[in-house]
């Protein structure tokens, strides 16, 4: 239990934007600079916090709930305010806040056509408080709240400022969550009556229900449970067969509907995963785990094929996230810790490549006033910047060694080669060859838009039209992604060093590998000479 | 039993809510001939005064710890009564709110409108409590009939007629048929009070005629809640009368009738709940999904609302059929909680309805149609009311951070909470009608908010009454989304008194 | 403390490193440097180049001290080459690598260690890498002068130099894949260079996928080398965890494979990463991307695809050796993967070489010949022939990249067309000539050239170990080899100056350099080989060089940057061979080069051949006779002022030809014709038709079957369902409106039918 | 015995009236068909009353009794409402709301 500054720093973090909203409502739409400005600073604020958490979580035992506050909420239902941060989700705390104060900046003068400064700046506020809110949530019916208060921000995002078939997108994407959700809360029930905690009570509480093991439910019936939550999280994260509402939200949300839309509501449904589905029933997780393997890699080469039948560039990427998300999934479903980190790896991976791409795609858009591909061209020739961005983009997309995207897919297809106990070897590593396909083919679509897009010479219609590079409010935007990309690429035990205790302790609870009879504790050493460094004595 | 009749030992202060409401009803009917024709808005103000004392005095009985009984127990005022009676006042206390305008401007007979609205509104107080087949069925008369009249308010129009005369004949018809079940159930019981003939039922074989008096009986209350056989006249009467009285008709009355069929149930046929629960758990499936499906292709939204109203009065059967569930399965903890799930969902119903409603008299006031076009584009010009209206939308779809989703929730738990094939299938059943729903609120929001306004509309003005009523809803749409213990601790005090 | 001796050695990470910041500096300063980025370049290659001579200096001394005393009398210089070496003594006592790295990361339990590994292999790669790269630098100065984006060239340039590096001193498979791909992505930058033109572009976009395609099998290798080393460390009962690093991998492998236990592991291991190799060494059927690549600027092509990137494979190969030589047990002796592939493309290359117009374009598919030569010598475990042919033909080869590169620049302004715009330049441009026989000579194996003695002791080496077919499949691989470079050289430096119109052309010399003008040059050629290849590329991208300035009068010498390569890699060209030639009892480069894999009594892979008079008189019978046929075909038809007479050896050669004129005929007519005709039409057409139409089709097929998911399964299919539904309860809300009738009575009657219905119910079932 | 007489003649009763609501075209008439079933109503509780030998039986003919009255007397000045207005009793008239 936290306490003093440290008890409340979590709260503060999940809702200063409401403070920062109820300022934005009481000034009058007319002073926009002022509004920006508020916003502006409500975010930082919340980023400083969330910083501020960073510097003092204590990096030694990450597997430890840090900052944890408990407090009764409705206690008719036995579910209470209890909210922590360990490994895994620290790192998603942080991206939230990260991303929402690069897109209040980014939008500076990008704003989206009904130019209703206000009401944009309000709703971003509300989303970032649904997305902070849901890693911290450490009960269940919190999460759900949280994980649906999201909902509503975004649904007006993508219907009052996005393209012209926006309110099919908004409805289509509404209805899929609602639904999700819906039959999430039906599983969240069925734990909440089936397995009591410590003290013989029907809690919500997710530490007390992993704690509290299989708690008596039969496997059939646990398995439909995971079934309930898999649904819900699997509409969230897309895979496979829910995925169809994402690209139509890509394709008609504004710019920075679609960068937090792709940085972090995807975000929600693999962490879902890894936080509640996994740890809470691990042996329905096992039976799952092929057929989510399965819908991952289906996931990987439907995306890939996807982006390659695409004309429009927003829509494009869109797809690619999909197939991308098919890594993380494939990563989750090996239920081995090695795949685990490299999932909440590449989920934070995929969040900054894919959060630039769609800031460039909104960027061609601003200046070109269109995204389909046919008519772009010589991007590089005309805004050389924007143009090799989109190319470094591309690369860290496709998983080039040394930039982030490539320790999001490595591990995953690593880790699938030796799942965990008890699931079958030779399905998994058919599921390890398609997804290195899959690379290849992620190459092909990203270098194929690269090359319609950046290469060749401007098609006539722009030809003579001045184009501005990137402005100082993009720069200020997107400077800090591309340094992530290229840090964590570099030095990705920053990440893994945070979310290897947390993801170990987990796995080891809930997939223990079945330690071999009889194994000498001191490894012997291999039959091979000393292989000594030079110059000890030299 | 005869000398019981002879002079009962009246406990006055038990009584003093519906004295209070009597004597508010005397004084509109007296100001009202008095006031000179101008002031007479006066009787609203005395309307809402009176409707404050009443509600003081449920306070100061709140806090009086003893259960008030009267006739033998006929006339129970314990918490659970308490709290609906309270929950009776405040919405009638916003109703009022709602129509002082509506009443004002139009042509209304100010003075019998709110004289009808609390005779109707002492009928409901008095079913709160009512523990006996007489004093039940005189509670939903005196609810109905004031209504049947209110539902013809607006003389000159064709449709304020046809909404009247359908409400009566269909309301006539359902109690004609409730009294034949409740004399069945008299002539196989030999009592009227419900606790004598809980011991006398349980205490019967499971015969075919008793299962026949127990529905028919039933009968009658599902009509007032506008269950989907017998929810025929709803959408047409809701469309018909003048608003506030759709307000009224669609909150408090069906109120009425769930707590009439709590009463009847809960202290009556618990005992046999294994006969009568599939009809209940039929009635809500059907509820839901016809109420659902009918009203994705309304185009006026106050038929929208008529026929969400019958669905959401389907998501309030689901407790009762979980109630019956756990009751066969002699499981009364589990039933005990389904039936707090009932009163949850009608506090917050009532709270998002009502909303609802005040957002659509303040911008019918300007665009004078009730079509959902209308309302097309308002987000341009007049933000606040989208945003309100927006609020109680959502909240009756069930979307977090608003109250809505608490109901929802609750409702969800009592259904997994009766378990078995028929829970989890009502459940599923819920969610996917509630995934419906929320298509054809958000139809509404999307005309609000993405649809350009029509290029002569002006922002939209809200009177200070309507104002207020406003801010009593969406504070508590908003407070019992964030923290729901409100309703629930209210509903878990109301549920602790009877075993 | 630079005298201590190892450290070079030690400090061989600053090698990658200088070249790295130099990209960056050029990138961020580049603008205000214009011009004089390429002086940075330099300086940053340079100083790489003396660190590596360091290292090669102190791992010489590093090993010959630990030889014990025998080895004295050495004498080292620290410029040239080793002139004088006596030989060393029979005893090889092989040195441990120096190996420095830190845990990068820990992933449960798992450690990444990622750091520099230095021995015999790397220093020598090291050394080749950064002395091209420092001479292609030089080159390009004047070659790329007034190119539009020139320091973005200089920029790539240093970052692929910095990456090859990388991959080089890489002491884990996983850095070794890093290195990799970071040179696919420079690769895919330079071959892109001019991106303007769509060719270009298409080009670099079909070198990165089908390398790419090839990283698949790298990327599943890489992983099943983790657990090659996790199975041997669990194996001997211990709880070890699996690792990327190479020493282990490669202890592993032998572990494995000594002990017998499951192979299955191995072979895969192994056919994966020689997927990997074929993918980027060019190997068949993944080579066609070689040839396209040309489109990039020559010294790219030079640095590239002859000397650096290319060999990467074959590198990847000779580091993990272990895991190949038991995967696919060559010590057996049978016909394994690697050796068939090896073999194959040594043919096929050979035979596509044939048939090329443009001069890069022979090049390209001699170096894939080349690298054919390597895999195969890798596939029948002459582990140390493999890599002394790799780095004698890093030299000739760049040494001929870089002279075509020069007679198209300075001799047939900038046009690579050997059939149009060149001919009888050995008038013209004499040094390029001399250097470009060198480099031909070395290539075609003419005795006392590297080429000779690296080539001969593959074909040894197999021999001895008895794959006597491979042996016998290098010859004509030879005689081919020798053959196609004779026509080139002839086409290029010999009969006249076919370029005559090149004034009129190079009075033409604006930007209306149109493509359609050189194809129908063809219509004419003798054997109308339908030549459809993307020599498109090479005509449109002439259009970048045209703009330098330097007033186009005709063929004429290079000047001294373009030169001073030449002469460098011309001299490298013969006296890299004699480090290692088994004739004249030289095994310097074996000893310097071997790696230690663990104790390696059992890999008698790396005795050298055992020297055997006929091996080298069969590779020099194989060379001549090749010559003298492509001879025979030009020269006497062409009756020209001939080659042999000023040359000592091609006049024995021809006088002993002339005695069998009539068998000369028969030659000409039936293997020369034959050669040239069916077989070299048929495989390039094989080469165009099939295997890059296979490439292009599975890149159209993967587009159609796109369109195909998408439009269909995606829109019609799943969202086909949504919408569905939704419409579906659309509809049904209609149908319940109806219900709806108004008429007050109906509503009476459906209530109390209802009622009634439910009480029958009930009475029936109660 | 008697008690099955009484409560078949109130069964009958309640049939007509059911019959006359929904088959009647005159308003006032479906009214008269309302009342019928009221009827029956209190013709079955006294009937029980009496059976059981027990008063309430009565006391709740007499409140049916009332309210009846009263009900009808909203009824007939809601028909009379719409007869004012739509110069027709027929209750198929009055279906303007509908769908």
């Amino acid at each position: 239990m936290a306490h003093g500054f440290d008890a409340w720093i979590l709260t503060l973090t999940t809702f200063t934007p409401i403070v920062g909203l109820a300022l934005v409502l009481l000034i009058p739409k007319v002073e926009e600079e002022l509004i920006k400005l508020v916003t502006l600073l409500t975010t930082l604020v919340t980023l400083g916090f969330s910083l501020y958490v960073l510097k003092n979580f204590d990096f030694d035992h990450t597997a430890k709930l840090q900052f944890e506050v408990k407090k009764t909420w409705i206690e008719v239902i036995n579910s209470n305010y209890h909210i922590g941060v360990d490994g895994i989700s620290l790192p998603m705390l942080v991206l939230s806040a990260f991303i929402t104060v690069l897109c209040v900046i980014y939008s500076w003068n990008h704003f989206p056509e009904p130019h209703n400064v206000k009401a944009f700046l309000a709703l971003i506020l509300l989303l970032e408080v649904g997305m902070n809110g849901t890693f911290i949530a450490q009960d269940l019916i919190l999460f759900f709240i949280f994980f649906e208060i999201v909902l509503l921000p975004m649904y007006f995002m993508i219907g009052v400022w996005g393209g012209p078939n926006r309110e099919y997108a908004s409805i289509k994407f509404f209805l899929f969550t609602l639904f999700g959700s819906a039959l999430m809360l039906l599983s969240f029930l069925a734990i909440f009556f089936k397995v009591k905690n410590g003290q013989g009570l029907h809690t919500f509480d997710i530490p007390e229900l992993i704690a509290a093991g299989k708690g008596g439910i039969t496997h059939g019936v646990q398995l439909i449970i995971f079934g309930g939550m898999f649904i819900g999280f699997a509409i969230k994260v897309p895979m496979f067969p829910f995925h169809t509402w994402l690209p139509d939200a890509h394709t008609e949300a504004p710019t920075v509907g679609s960068v937090l839309l792709a940085a972090i509501l995807l975000k929600l449904g693999t962490y879902g995963f890894i936080r509640i589905a996994l740890p809470i029933l691990p042996e329905a997780a096992k039976s799952w785990a092929p057929w989510i393997g399965l819908l991952a890699v289906i996931g990987i080469i439907y995306g890939a094929l996807g982006c390659l039948a695409q004309t429009d560039m927003k829509r494009l990427i869109a797809f690619s996230s999909v197939s991308h998300m098919g890594y993380v999934m494939l990563g989750i479903a090996s239920l081995t810790s090695f795949g685990i980190n490299a999932a909440v790896f590449g989920m934070v991976a995929h969040g900054l490549i894919t959060g630039m791409l769609f800031f460039i795609a909104g960027s061609v858009q601003h200046t070109f006033h269109t995204r389909e591909m046919s008519r772009l061209g010589g991007l590089l020739t005309q805004a050389p910047k924007m143009g090799w961005i989109l190319g470094f983009c591309a690369m860290a997309s496709l998983g080039l060694p040394g930039l982030a995207g490539f320790w999001g897919e490595f591990p995953a297809i690593l880790s699938v080669f030796k799942p965990a106990d008890g699931l079958s070897l030779p399905v998994f590593r058919t599921y390890m060859v398609i997804a290195a396909i899959g690379t290849v083919l992620a190459a092909g679509y990203l270098l194929w838009m690269l090359q319609k897009v950046a290469f060749g010479t401007p098609k006539d219609e722009w030809k003579d039209t001045h184009v501005h590079d990137v402005g100082p409010q993009e720069w200020m935007a997107w400077l800090p992604l591309l340094l992530l990309i290229v840090v964590l690429g570099v030095v990705p035990g920053l990440m893994f060093k945070t979310t290897d205790g947390a993801v170990k302790q987990m796995v080891d609870k809930a997939f223990p590998t079945k330690v071999e009879k009889g194994v000498a504790e001191k490894q012997p050493e291999a039959k091979s000479p000393a292989i000594y460094v030079k110059h000890l004595g030299r | 039993m005869i000398a019981a009749l002879a002079n009962p030992h009246v406990d006055f202060l038990a009584l003093s809510p519906e004295i209070a409401l009597t004597a508010t009803i005397v004084l509109v009917l007296v100001a009202d001939l008095i006031l000179p024709e101008r002031s007479t808005w006066q009787t609203s103000r005395i309307a809402s005064l009176g409707t404050l004392v009443s509600l003081a005095f449920v306070a100061v009985l709140e806090n009086h710890s003893a259960i008030h009984g009267l006739f033998g127990g006929a006339y129970a005022v314990d918490r659970y009564a308490l709290a609906l009676k309270g929950f009776f006042l405040v919405a009638t206390y916003v109703t009022i709110l709602i129509s002082v305008d509506y009443i004002g401007e139009g042509d209304y007979y100010e003075g019998e409108f709110y004289f009808l609205l609390l005779c109707s509104v002492l009928g409901m107080t008095v079913m709160a409590s009512a523990r006996d087949l007489i004093s039940l069925f005189v509670a939903l008369e005196t609810i109905s009939i004031p209504t049947y009249v209110l539902a013809g308010f607006r003389k000159h129009d064709r449709r304020s007629n046809e909404a009247a005369i359908k409400y009566y004949l269909i309301g006539a018809i359902s109690s004609a048929v409730m009294l034949y079940g409740m004399s069945m159930i008299f002539g196989l019981t030999g009592e009227t009070k419900l606790s004598a003939i809980a011991l006398k039922v349980s205490a019967l074989p499971d015969s075919k005629v008793l299962a026949v008096a127990i529905f028919l009986s039933l009968l009658g209350f599902a009509f007032k809640v506008s269950a989907v056989p017998f929810h025929w006249w709803a959408p047409d009467t809701y469309e018909g009368a003048p608003t506030p009285v759709t307000a009224f008709l669609s909150v408090a009355s069906k109120a009425g009738g769930f707590v009439a069929m709590l009463n009847i149930i809960f202290f009556g046929f618990g005992g046999k709940a294994g006969m009568w629960w599939l009809v209940i758990w039929v009635l809500a499936g059907l509820s839901m999904t016809l109420g659902n499906l009918t009203a994705l292709k309304q185009t006026n939204i106050v038929r929208m609302l008529a026929y969400s109203s019958v669905a959401q009065g389907g998501f309030m059967l689901v407790p009762f059929a979980a109630y019956g569930i756990a009751q066969s399965h002699h499981q009364t903890d589990v039933a005990r909680s389904a039936f707090q799930s009932v009163i949850v969902y009608l506090l917050v119903y009532g709270a998002m309805n009502l909303g609802a409603f005040a957002c659509i008299i303040a911008v019918a006031r300007r665009t004078k149609s009730g079509e959902i076009t209308s309302f097309s584009g308002l987000f341009q010009h007049s933000p606040v009311i989208t945003v309100l209206m927006s609020i109680f939308l959502a909240s009756l779809a069930g979307i977090p951070p608003f109250a809505g989703w608490f109901a929802k929730f609750t409702m969800f738990r009592a259904a997994i909470n009766a378990g078995g094939w028929a829970g989890v299938t009502i459940a599923i059943v819920a969610g996917v009608n509630s995934v419906i729903a929320a298509f054809y609120y958000l139809n509404v929001v999307r005309n609000m908010w993405f649809r350009p306004a029509a290029d002569d509309a002006q922002p939209v003005q809200i009177p200070g009454a309507l104002r207020a009523a406003l801010v009593v809803c969406t504070g508590l749409v908003v407070a019992v989304g964030v923290y729901p213990s409100i309703f629930g601790d209210i509903a878990d005090v109301a549920t602790k008194t009877f075993g | 403390m630079l005298m201590n001796h190892f450290w070079f050695l030690d400090h061989a990470w600053l090698i990658p490193l200088i070249p790295a910041i130099s990209y960056a500096v050029i990138l961020l300063f580049g603008k205000r440097y214009g011009e004089r980025a390429a002086w940075i370049g330099l300086a940053s290659i340079g100083s790489a180049w003396v660190l590596a001579l360091g290292t090669v200096v102190q791992w010489i001394s590093h090993v010959n001290d630990s030889e014990g005393a025998e080895a004295r009398g050495v004498v080292q210089s620290i410029g040239g080459m080793v002139r004088n070496i006596r030989l060393a003594a029979e005893s090889k006592l092989h040195v441990e690598p120096i190996i420095h790295s830190t845990t990068w990361f820990q992933n449960n339990g798992f450690k990444l260690n990622v750091g520099i590994q230095i021995d015999g292999l790397a220093v020598m790669m090291l050394f080749v890498v950064t002395t091209i790269s420092l001479l292609v630098h030089f080159y390009s100065t004047e070659y790329l002068k007034g190119d539009r984006r020139f320091n973005h060239y200089y920029a790539a340039l240093s970052l692929f130099s910095a990456s090859m590096l990388f991959l080089v001193v890489a002491s884990s498979t996983l850095q070794l894949l890093a290195g990799w791909e970071l040179v696919g992505l420079c690769s895919f930058m330079l071959i892109g260079h001019w991106w303007e033109e769509k060719p270009n572009s298409n080009a670099a976009l079909k070198a990165f996928l089908t390398t790419r395609t090839g990283d698949i099998g790298l990327l599943t290798g890489v992983i099943m080398t983790f657990f090659v080393v996790q199975k041997y460390a669990t194996m001997a009962g211990g709880k070890g965890t699996g690792s990327f690093d190479i020493m282990k991998v490669n202890e592993a492998a032998i572990g494995l494979g000594e002990h017998g236990g499951s192979k299955s592991l191995l072979f895969w291991c192994a056919a994966a990463l020689l997927l990997a190799i074929m993918g980027k060494s060019g190997q068949f059927p993944l080579h066609t991307w070689l040839p396209d690549a040309m489109a990039g600027p020559t010294p790219v092509s030079a640095l590239i695809h002859a000397a650096t990137m290319v060999v990467a494979g074959v590198y990847l190969g000779a580091r993990v050796y272990p895991i190949f030589y038991q995967g696919f047990h060559i010590a057996g002796g049978t016909i394994n993967p690697m050796a068939a592939i090896g073999g194959a493309t040594v043919i096929i290359g050979a035979g596509l070489a044939f048939v090329q117009n443009d001069i890069k374009k022979v090049l390209a598919y001699s170096t894939i010949s080349q690298l054919g030569y390597m895999v195969m010598a890798l596939g029948v475990g002459a582990w140390t022939a493999a890599i002394f042919h790799l780095f004698t033909h890093a030299f000739f080869k760049a040494n001929l990249f870089l002279g075509a590169g020069s007679v198209s620049h300075s001799g047939a302004n900038h046009s690579f067309d050997m059939k149009h715009d060149m001919g009888g330049l050995r008038k013209y441009m004499p040094k390029t000539f001399i250097t470009f026989m060198i480099g031909t000579a070395a290539l075609i194996g003419i005795p006392f050239t590297a080429g000779f003695f690296s080539k001969d002791e593959i074909l040894a080496v197999a021999g001895e170990n008895n794959f006597t077919f491979f042996k016998y499949l290098g010859l004509v691989g030879a005689v081919m080899t020798a053959c196609y470079m004779t026509r080139c050289v002839y086409l290029t430096f010999f009969g006249e100056y076919r370029g005559g119109h090149a004034d009129a052309h190079g009075a033409g010399h604006d930007v209306g350099h149109d493509v359609g003008h050189d194809t129908h040059a063809y219509v004419s050629d003798d054997h109308a080989t339908p030549i459809h290849d993307d020599h498109a590329a090479h005509a449109a991208h002439d259009l970048h060089d045209a703009h330098d300035d330097h007033g186009h009068h005709g063929p004429h010498e290079s000047n001294f940057p373009i030169l001073a390569p030449l002469f460098f890699l011309s001299f490298m060209s013969i006296a890299s061979g004699y480090l290692l030639s088994p004739m004249l009892k030289i095994e310097k480069f074996a000893l310097w080069v071997e790696p230690h894999f663990g104790d390696d009594k059992h890999f008698n892979v790396f005795e050298p051949g055992v020297f055997k008079a006929i091996d080298p008189i069969l590779a020099v019978a194989a060379g001549v006779v090749g010559m003298l046929l492509a001879y025979a075909f030009y020269w006497k038809k062409a009756y020209g002022e001939n080659i042999t007479e000023r040359n000592g050896a091609l006049r024995a050669g021809k006088n002993f030809l002339v005695n069998k004129y009539y068998l000369d005929v028969l030659y000409t007519d039936i293997i020369v014709g034959g050669v040239k005709g069916p077989i070299a039409q048929a495989a390039y057409w094989v080469n165009q038709n099939v295997i890059d139409n296979v490439l292009r089709y599975t890149g159209k097929g993967a587009a159609g079957a796109a369109q195909f998911v998408y439009k269909y399964i995606d829109q019609k299919g799943v969202d086909g369902v949504y919408n569905g539904s939704a419409s579906g309860a659309g509809a049904l809300g209609g149908l319940a409106r109806k219900l709806q009738t108004g008429r007050v009575q109906l509503y009476a009657f459906t209530v109390l039918f209802g009622l009634g219905a439910i009480a029958l119910l009930l009475v029936i079932f109660n | 015995m008697l008690l099955n007489q009484f409560l078949l003649l109130s069964a009958f009763l309640f049939g007509t009236g059911i019959y006359g609501v929904i088959t009647r075209k005159h308003t006032v008439l479906v009214l008269a068909s309302v009342e019928l079933m009221l009827v029956a109503v209190n013709i079955n509780m006294v009937a029980f009353g009496a059976t059981l030998n027990n008063a309430v039986g009565q006391v709740f003919a007499l409140f049916v009794l009332t309210i009846a009255a009263a009900e009808v007397g909203v009824g007939l000045a809601i028909v009379l409402l719409i007869y004012r207005n739509l110069r027709s009793a027929n209750p198929d008239d009055a279906s303007v709301l509908k769908g």
